[in-house]
């Protein structure tokens, strides 16, 4: 599977991410002392999903925009960061210090190594936008879990061929195999 | 006596394969007539739960101890028909838990799953005969507990032992010398 | 040149990473846990991650300037496809076109600008492109005065026109050179009408079709466009005015283009011109045409031109010669072409000449034969120029040499190469080590085609352009930039290229610009120029000659042809093309020499055994292929291969046929192809590398070949060959059997209204060029496997063409029919039940699912495939640096990342494109709406140069398939078998009225 | 039961003893044999080792000659097996009598048969590391093997075949190891002890036991019979010309047999020489064997001329191409082989001069274990080159080494348990043949007296 990262659309920038973020009942990423019993492979920059699909409620398709319409969901390209981060600077030194990662890659000319969470195969096929067409553009929960809580995202769902199938029964969609595998 | 290897069991399997040992009486005869002999004559001395021991087995010998017919063959038609019901239920289960058409043919289609059901007959069938011999061959010795045995009996000679206590043993002995018992012990 | 380029750089070329390892990552092989992902620093906004964009570029294979479509996904180019706007191609591509992508991601490419350094024993070496240029204009600037030369390939383009003018600037001058010119044509065309352009040829309205050794279908020309054009023509399509054209090829042997005629003239080599001239004076003698009036004048110049006269001399009877004129002028719309081997003769020219004079007389120049279209092919120079460069070089008159886009070393062994050593400095620029490369003191690798900007006029009227559609792979520099810094010029190539177009254009350039890249070029119609014949006629009839010089007794004609897929050679290096058999010999890997049957037994050969061919220029050695598509006193031997550089897959590969030939030029300033040799046998012996089964149909129902009178007497209902469906006695048993199946269809997933996904191929039309194969290989990540492996059967192709000869009465080939052979998708496949783990099993949509990751291969599948159309992995071809590896670096980044590559121990076949299937379906869902028919286009349909394959729903009543399906001739192989395939093959029309195969 | 009169001097006693004698410490020849076997055995690990790096590409298959030797070695392995439970349990319920003396051999030599051919199915796969996905196991993904396919109806097949021949041939062990023991000292005493469960030969345990054995024999003769039919349907269900054939289970049946008995006569003649026993193992018996083989071995050839007449009377291009191309294409060779080994050889049986003499025997049973072979080979491999429907597929193969490696240690796999058994078991039945001889009884021996 190749995963790429997408530019924000046009369409939603700032003023719909504050729309967004003065909405009522409204989670509280944790302070977190001490990373090392998170759970989840160690990023290279410790980006937290809970501040900003949680706390800061940027939706997921903000950053992840091409799941939608791709069968391949993208991670952000750097730019997608520096669009927010040229102004936003963190409010705790080491919020600071993340985000100070982040602008000095953009000034390196080099993107960080993020390490892959959710892989599978090679030979099973996984058409986001019609799982995304089906279920809505909040579903990513039913397979990536409660990211919007995660400091550090780890994979929550085996990702096996049994817990697809049972899915796709219970929903009543084929389980021809061709569906995924080809 | 016998020389059977002693391993430590536990308690129940223990007294299946080493039960406490019998008293009585053994003869060893070296022909097949006189020990048919002896066998008539204990029957008419009214002795009934005395074993006969053969290096192979004769029909004389059955006979004379007017057994009855095993009932091993039931474990047999038991196991079949068990595994033919297995047979059936894998192939036909199994095909129907996860439908796919191959060849144009029907999901379940009995014919190729006959072949199934016959193979799982015969290997149940099969093994629960194997589990019947076993079973009542075991039960057969837990009844006539552990008793003298002479190792020339898997070669060439025949053997019969009596359990009596000490009452009875000298009638025993004497029966079994006249039928032509080639040697005769007590224990 | 082939050390391993670093990964890293390649997630810079490619803006991800796993590309190559996830599209590699076998079936069963998981990714590794630790992938890393790298994000693009920013997105190119026309590339959406998962979804393929399209890239409108020119293909530069041959001078045809064919359009293409290429797909990039996450950066890679990973298929090419013909552009539907380019009038030339049509949306088509042939395998060589399609082939052109393992040449942009080819592991033996230059990497960086290298130089021959002077002292360490002059290997060459690294060295940056300042210091390159720095170094090369220093060289510029000494070599002026000692004679400047600037070698390209066929360039009528604006990269030609900066040279020319940068040469003008230096003093020095550029020669074009194609292995493979036409310089006859343009000859013949100057003795005939006084032109020497070339035209072009309206193959689609004509009525009948004669070809004097042009290979129109494979090599001559513009072949996709003219093949597109043929099959229109020539192909069964009842009713329509054009359809049925009968074809007659003449010539020595059969090749692609012989092998789709109706009826076959085996003359003499180089008498093909007194058949032309004999037809004419049979035309103007009976009036069979309205000849043009100025054409009378012939009558007297044809008069020695009898059919007794020449019919000794060809050596076919006289009535054979007045049928064909007759059948030709009576037919309304004849079009005779000549080419290939008929011009490539001593006398080439002259029978070029004779057949414009027989297309003269029926009237057809001007209808049919369009001037004015001044194809570029035709703008190389003569090969006697390049004679004369060469004895310049030997002369040591040439002091700086520039090679570009040609490999004169390969086509001019010996020569050329004695010379090269004489000539001051030779810079390459070539991206390929190849022949002539190799022996170069620079090397400033150009751009691949798909990495530049440049442009091309294919013809009049048209301009086709180029765009970078990937990042370059290496560190390569377009060599347009390279002059423009070497001629002190401002800007890159991309200006300068701009500015060209922008004259005449205003403010409407930048719209002009975008909406050309866009489409891939400006297309218009040249006005067709009306011609004359020559005053003199005298000079392009020449007398007849009764006396033919034959190199003695000993001694034998050969004709060297060009490969139709490896051509002159620069094919070689891309293993696609290796491992696709030749469309007539059927074999790969190396070349051959053909050899008549009778030939054969007189001299004691078996197929395998060496000859060698010895002529007054060279000697080489050809494993003999027998067969009876060549003349009894004719051997042919192609050329392509046996390349002394060129990279891994065409080093040291069997024999080079330009070796045989004469380095001068003949009288007409061409090159002459055949030459007469003495062939030896040295006792060795080889197993050639073939596919071809048996060579006969036997009659057993795989092809099937109506003669046309029976063709045409078909109504709609008619099925001639539905005996074979199913026999009346099981009809019932049959029926019941489908009911039954219905039953079961309404199981689990098995839906009633689904569709079921089927094939209809015109058997008709189908040339056997095998275009299709090698798009197959390019959309499924087909391995190949090498030379070895093939041999023993080991080949993966999970599309073939079977080529069965078609016997007049005499038993002699006349023609073949070609069977492109695949998975046919039966309903009732025997493939599936035998299967012990479901890998091999029926999709709700009616395709033979192939569950790669289920496969456990067993081989049972391939066992009850009537058709064996199922193919094994034996080994890890995806294993890198594996003995077998089918992708190495950077040829991995041309797999299509939407088919998993197969992993050692699985079977695999046609999988109907389901890729594409699921695609069309996804995208139908996102949009709210079914697939229509059209939607899905497998790639072998969508390359298919005679459009003889049409993919759609046969449960859809509307669609194209269906209605075909119904088509009187269509049949199903070995339907008696009860198969029910998804493929209905439409039965092969000959002229013939009593077909005979096998 | 038929009893023809043995010498005089066999008694119970004789035969206890020299059957028990053949468990004596072995000599250096049979440790060169077992060495020769153990050594034939590492051939094919390595081998196998080799496929599995690189894969089956190292064997000669070519496309469309996707079965080949392995399949051939199978079918060949599975084939010997047949002739041990026959002679075991078919002639036991036929009561013939001179089964007793050789039947022990030839149900060893079916269990190792069995073992050996279970083997291949696996080595021949693609991906042999996945060979449990045959085995209806639960699984994650809810997915179970086709049932329909006859590669399925082979592993249970074969799988019960293994399981009851292996547990029959242990019932037959039990009398005789308990006889042995009470023959036996030291280290082997107590092994005997153990793996004879305790065996004294009561009337109690006679009883079940003949019982037990009677049924079982009942079980295991259809199942002979069921086993090579559904090998046999491996090839006859395909649609290949030459495989798909109602003919083909009676065929592969007395095929199997056939071959079966060949084996035997090669082993038992070694045995009985080596082991010194001629008067246990007489002439009489190898008669037998040999009219089996004949009996059997008519049928094959009779079945090899169906095939071709039916081939010509279907009238079927097909049929007709693949048995032309059987007799005279590329293998002519090899088809002939098989006619001749199996189909005239056999025939010289008709004369008791040579049914009687153990060296002709011998040669002749080498002779039909070959031609045998070749039969599967012919049926397998020719039929799958000789263009079957499609003219264009078709191709020559030709075994490489890794094939010949992977038979190689087939052998060296049979022979080595086979040498293991007939030393540490007796491999001639001592209860059984005692069953055919006279009882001891005292008016013979006061016969004897006088």
């Amino acid at each position: 599977m190749v995963l790429i990262l997408a530019l924000p659309p046009v369409g939603l920038s700032g003023q719909q991410a504050q729309s967004a973020s003065s909405a009522t009942s409204r989670y509280q990423a944790p302070v977190i002392s001490d990373t090392g019993d998170l759970k989840g492979p160690r990023q290279p920059i410790f980006f937290r999903h809970d501040i900003h699909a949680g706390q800061d409620q940027i939706p997921c398709m903000y950053c992840h925009y091409s799941a939608s319409i791709a069968s391949e969901p993208g991670i952000p390209s750097l730019q997608t960061c520096i669009g927010c981060h040229q102004l936003i600077g963190g409010s705790t030194p080491s919020h600071q210090a993340e985000i100070k990662k982040v602008r000095d890659a953009w000034r390196e000319r080099k993107p960080p190594e993020w390490i892959r969470i959710h892989a599978l195969p090679g030979f099973v096929r996984f058409p986001h936008m019609r799982h995304i067409k089906r279920l809505g553009t909040e579903s990513c929960v039913t397979c990536h879990g409660e990211v919007k809580t995660m400091a550090q995202v780890s994979q929550v769902s085996t990702l096996k061929m049994g817990w697809c199938v049972r899915c796709h029964v219970e929903n009543k969609v084929s389980r021809d195999c061709s569906v995924c595998h080809y | 006596m016998t020389t059977h290897l002693r391993l430590p069991l536990p308690k129940p399997i223990q007294d299946i394969i080493h039960p406490p040992p019998t008293p009585g009486v053994l003869g060893v005869f070296s022909y097949l007539d006189s020990t048919l002999d002896a066998i008539k004559k204990l029957r008419a001395a009214g002795h009934t739960e005395f074993t006969v021991y053969s290096p192979v087995p004769r029909h004389e010998i059955e006979d004379a101890l007017g057994q009855s017919v095993s009932p091993v063959r039931a474990f047999t038609l038991i196991g079949g028909i068990a595994g033919c019901a297995i047979g059936a239920w894998l192939s036909l289960w199994m095909s129907y838990d996860w439908p796919v058409v191959v060849g144009g043919k029907p999901v379940g289609s009995i014919p190729p799953y006959v072949i199934i059901m016959f193979e799982m007959t015969i290997l149940f069938g099969a093994l629960s005969t194997i589990l019947g011999i076993v079973f009542n061959a075991a039960f057969a010795a837990r009844r006539s507990g552990t008793i003298q045995y002479d190792e020339r009996f898997t070669n060439d000679r025949f053997g019969i032992f009596v359990p009596a206590d000490s009452s009875q043993a000298s009638g025993v002995e004497s029966l079994l010398k006249q039928s032509g018992a080639e040697e005769v012990r007590r224990g | 040149m082939t050390e391993p380029i670093n990964r890293r750089r390649f997630l810079k070329v490619l803006g991800v990473t796993g590309a190559g390892t996830a599209a590699v990552s076998a079936c069963g092989i998981g990714p590794e846990p630790t992938e890393r992902l790298i994000p693009y620093l920013i997105q190119p906004e026309d590339q959406i991650p998962g979804i393929a964009t399209y890239y409108a570029t020119t293909c530069r294979e041959c001078a045809a300037g064919c359009g293409v479509r290429v797909r990039v996904r996450e950066g890679r180019a990973v298929k090419l496809e013909g552009n539907p706007d380019s009038p030339i191609n049509r949306g088509r591509l042939c395998s060589r076109g399609q082939a052109a992508i393992q040449g942009l991601y080819n592991p033996d490419r230059v990497q960086h600008p290298m130089v021959r350094n002077a002292t360490g024993g002059g290997s060459l070496e690294a060295i940056d492109w300042d210091g390159a240029i720095q170094r090369l204009s220093a060289k510029v600037a000494e070599a002026r005065g000692t004679g400047i030369v600037f070698l390209t390939g066929a360039e009528a383009s604006s990269f030609g026109d900066l040279v020319d003018e940068w040469m003008r600037q230096v003093g020095g001058r550029r020669l074009s050179y194609e292995a493979f010119g036409f310089d006859a044509l343009r000859a013949g065309n100057r003795m005939a009408f006084g032109t020497a352009s070339l035209p072009t040829y309206d193959f689609a309205n004509a009525k009948y079709l004669l070809s004097f050794g042009a290979d129109f279908l494979d090599t001559w020309l513009s072949p996709v466009e003219f093949q597109n054009g043929f099959s229109r023509a020539h192909a069964f399509d009842g009713g329509r005015s054009a359809s049925m054209a009968k074809f007659v090829y003449v010539g020595p042997r059969l090749s692609l283009t012989g092998m789709n005629a109706d009826e076959w003239i085996g003359v003499r080599p180089g008498s093909e011109g007194a058949l032309a001239l004999a037809m004419a004076q049979v035309v103007v003698s009976r009036r069979l045409a309205r000849v043009p009036a100025d054409a009378s004048r012939l009558s007297a110049v044809l008069s020695a031109h009898t059919p007794r006269a020449v019919a000794e001399e060809i050596g076919i009877e006289q009535d054979v010669i007045v049928r064909l004129a007759t059948e030709f002028a009576r037919s309304g719309g004849g079009l005779a072409v000549s080419g290939g081997i008929a011009t490539q003769y001593a006398n080439g020219a002259e029978i070029v000449a004779a057949v414009n004079i027989l297309n003269y007389v029926v009237g057809s120049v001007g209808t049919l034969v369009k001037f004015g279209a001044d194809l570029a092919a035709g703008s190389t120079n003569s090969f006697a120029d390049i004679a004369a460069l060469t004895s310049d070089m030997a002369a040591g008159k040439v002091g700086l040499l520039f090679v570009h886009g040609t490999n004169p070393a390969h086509s001019l062994p010996g020569a050329f190469q004695q010379a090269l050593g004489k000539v001051g400095y030779k810079v390459s620029f070539s991206s390929f080590m190849d022949d002539t490369t190799a022996a170069c003191d620079m090397i400033l690798p150009d751009h691949h085609p798909l990495e530049q900007w440049a442009d091309s006029r294919p013809r009049a009227g048209v301009t086709a352009f180029q765009q970078p559609v990937v990042q370059p792979v290496f560190d390569t520099k377009q060599t347009g930039d390279v002059v423009l810094r070497l001629a002190g010029r401002s800007g890159t190539f991309q200006d300068y290229l701009q500015a060209k177009h922008r004259t005449g254009r205003g403010a409407g350039f930048d719209q002009f610009w975008m909406d050309t890249l866009a489409k891939g070029g400006t297309y218009g119609d040249a006005p067709t120029r009306a011609v004359r014949l020559s005053t003199d006629l005298a000079a392009a009839v020449p007398p007849l000659q009764q006396e033919r010089g034959s190199g003695g007794e000993d001694k034998q004609d050969v004709v060297v042809f060009p490969h139709p897929v490896l051509h002159d050679g620069r094919g070689a290096n891309k293993p696609w093309l290796q491992e696709l058999p030749d469309p007539v010999s059927k074999i790969a890997w190396h070349s051959w020499v053909e050899v008549h049957p009778d030939t054969a037994a007189r001299w004691g050969l078996a197929t395998g055994d060496f000859l060698v061919l010895t002529s007054d220029f060279g000697s080489q050695k050809f494993p003999t292929w027998i067969t009876p598509s060549v003349r009894p006193d004719t051997l042919a031997v192609p050329t392509g291969q046996g390349h002394t550089a060129y990279g891994r897959y065409a080093q040291d590969r069997s024999a080079n046929a330009f070796e045989l030939l004469d380095r001068k030029a003949n009288a007409y300033g061409g090159r002459t192809f055949a030459v007469s040799a003495t062939a030896t046998k040295t006792g060795e012996h080889r197993k050639i590398v073939t596919t071809e089964g048996s060579p006969r149909e036997r009659g057993r129902g795989t092809v099937e070949v109506l003669g046309v009178a029976r063709a045409k007497a078909l109504h709609a209902g008619d099925h001639p060959f539905h005996h074979e469906e199913t026999p009346e006695y099981a009809a019932e048993a049959v029926a019941w059997w489908a009911e039954r199946q219905h039953e079961k269809a309404e199981l689990g997933d098995y839906r009633g209204e689904q569709p079921r996904w089927g094939l209809a191929i015109d058997l008709s039309k189908c040339t056997g060029c095998s275009a299709c194969v090698t798009a197959c290989y390019a959309e499924n990540n087909i391995a190949t496997v090498g030379e070895d492996l093939m041999q023993r059967g080991r080949e993966m192709s999970w599309l073939r063409l079977e080529r069965y000869w078609l016997t007049d009465e005499h038993g002699e080939p006349q023609g073949a029919v070609n069977s492109p052979m695949l998975c046919q998708q039966c309903g009732n496949a025997p493939c599936e039940p035998v299967c012990p783990v479901y890998a091999a099993y029926h999709t709700p949509d009616g395709l033979n699912g192939q569950v790669y990751n289920r496969c456990v291969g067993t081989r049972y599948c391939s066992n009850n495939c009537p058709y064996k159309v199922r193919y094994f992995n034996w080994y890890n071809y995806a294993e890198r640096e594996g003995a077998y590896e089918a992708w190495p670096e950077p040829l991995s980044m041309l797999l299509n990342p939407d088919v998993t590559v197969r992993e050692k121990g699985v079977m695999e076949k046609c999988t109907f494109c389901v890729q594409r299937i699921r695609g069309a379906q996804n995208q139908a869902r996102l949009e709210d709406r079914n697939v229509r028919d059209g939607d899905i286009v497998t790639a072998c349909q969508q390359t298919c140069p005679s459009d003889a394959i049409v993919f759609g729903d046969l449960n859809d009543r509307r669609s194209l398939v269906y209605q075909l399906a119904g088509n009187p001739r269509g049949y199903h192989v070995l339907a008696g078998l009860n198969t029910k395939p998804a493929i209905t093959y439409l039965a092969r029309v000959v002229a013939q009225d009593t077909p005979s195969h096998g | 039961m038929a009893e023809h009169a043995p010498p005089s001097r066999v008694t119970y006693d004789y035969v206890t003893r020299t059957i028990a004698r053949t468990l004596g410490s072995p000599t250096r020849g049979y440790f060169l044999l077992l060495g020769a076997a153990v050594a034939l055995l590492l051939v094919g690990i390595v081998t196998l080792l080799y496929l599995l790096r690189y894969g089956l590409g190292l064997a000669g298959y070519s496309h469309p000659v996707y079965w080949a030797v392995f399949i051939t070695c199978f079918v060949f392995w599975v084939g010997i097996a047949h002739s041990g439970t026959l002679i075991s349990a078919i002639l036991f319920l036929f009561r013939s009598g001179w089964r007793t003396a050789v039947y022990r051999t030839a149900e060893a030599m079916t269990v190792f048969a069995v073992m050996t051919a279970g083997l291949f199915p696996l080595i021949h796969i693609g991906r042999q590391w996945y060979f449990y996905w045959l085995i209806p196991y639960p699984n994650e993904r809810g997915l179970w093997p086709n049932f329909k396919s006859p590669l399925i109806w082979d592993e249970f097949a074969i799988g019960t075949y293994f399981t009851v021949s292996t547990v029959f041939l242990i019932m037959g062990l039990i009398p005789d190891i308990a006889a042995v023991r009470d023959l036996a000292t030291g280290w082997r005493k107590k092994l005997y002890a153990l793996t004879s469960l305790g065996w004294t030969g009561a009337n109690e345990q006679w009883r079940h036991y003949t019982r037990g054995y009677l049924y079982l024999a009942a079980l295991a003769t259809p199942l002979v019979l069921s086993v090579h039919s559904v090998v046999s349907w491996d090839f006859a269900m395909a649609i290949v010309p030459g495989w798909h054939a109602t003919l083909f289970a009676p065929y592969f049946v007395a095929g199997a047999i056939y071959s079966g008995v060949a084996m035997v006569i090669t082993l038992l003649v070694p045995i009985r020489k080596l082991f010194h026993l001629e008067e246990i193992i007489t002439l009489h018996h190898f008669e037998n064997l040999a009219k089996l083989c004949l009996l059997t071995g008519s049928i094959v050839s009779f079945s090899y001329m169906t095939e071709n007449f039916v081939a010509w009377f279907s009238g079927n291009p097909h049929e007709r191409a693949a048995f032309w191309y059987r007799a005279f294409g590329e293998y002519w060779w090899a088809s002939w082989t098989m006619n001749i080994c199996n189909g005239l050889l056999p025939w010289l049986l008709w004369s008791k001069t040579v049914r009687t003499n153990i060296t002709a025997l011998f040669v002749i049973s080498i002779f039909v274990n070959i031609g045998m072979w070749f039969e599967r080979y012919v049926i397998i491999v020719v039929s799958l080159a000789g263009e079957p429907y499609e003219p264009w597929a078709n191709a020559v193969y030709n075994p490489t080494w890794a094939d010949w490696g992977i038979m190689a240690g087939s052998f060296g796999w049979f022979f080595m348990w086979f040498l293991l058994f007939v030393k540490n078991f007796p491999a001639v039945s001592i209860s059984e043949v005692k069953e055919v001889l006279p009882p001891p009884k005292r008016q013979a021996a006061r016969a004897g007296a006088h």
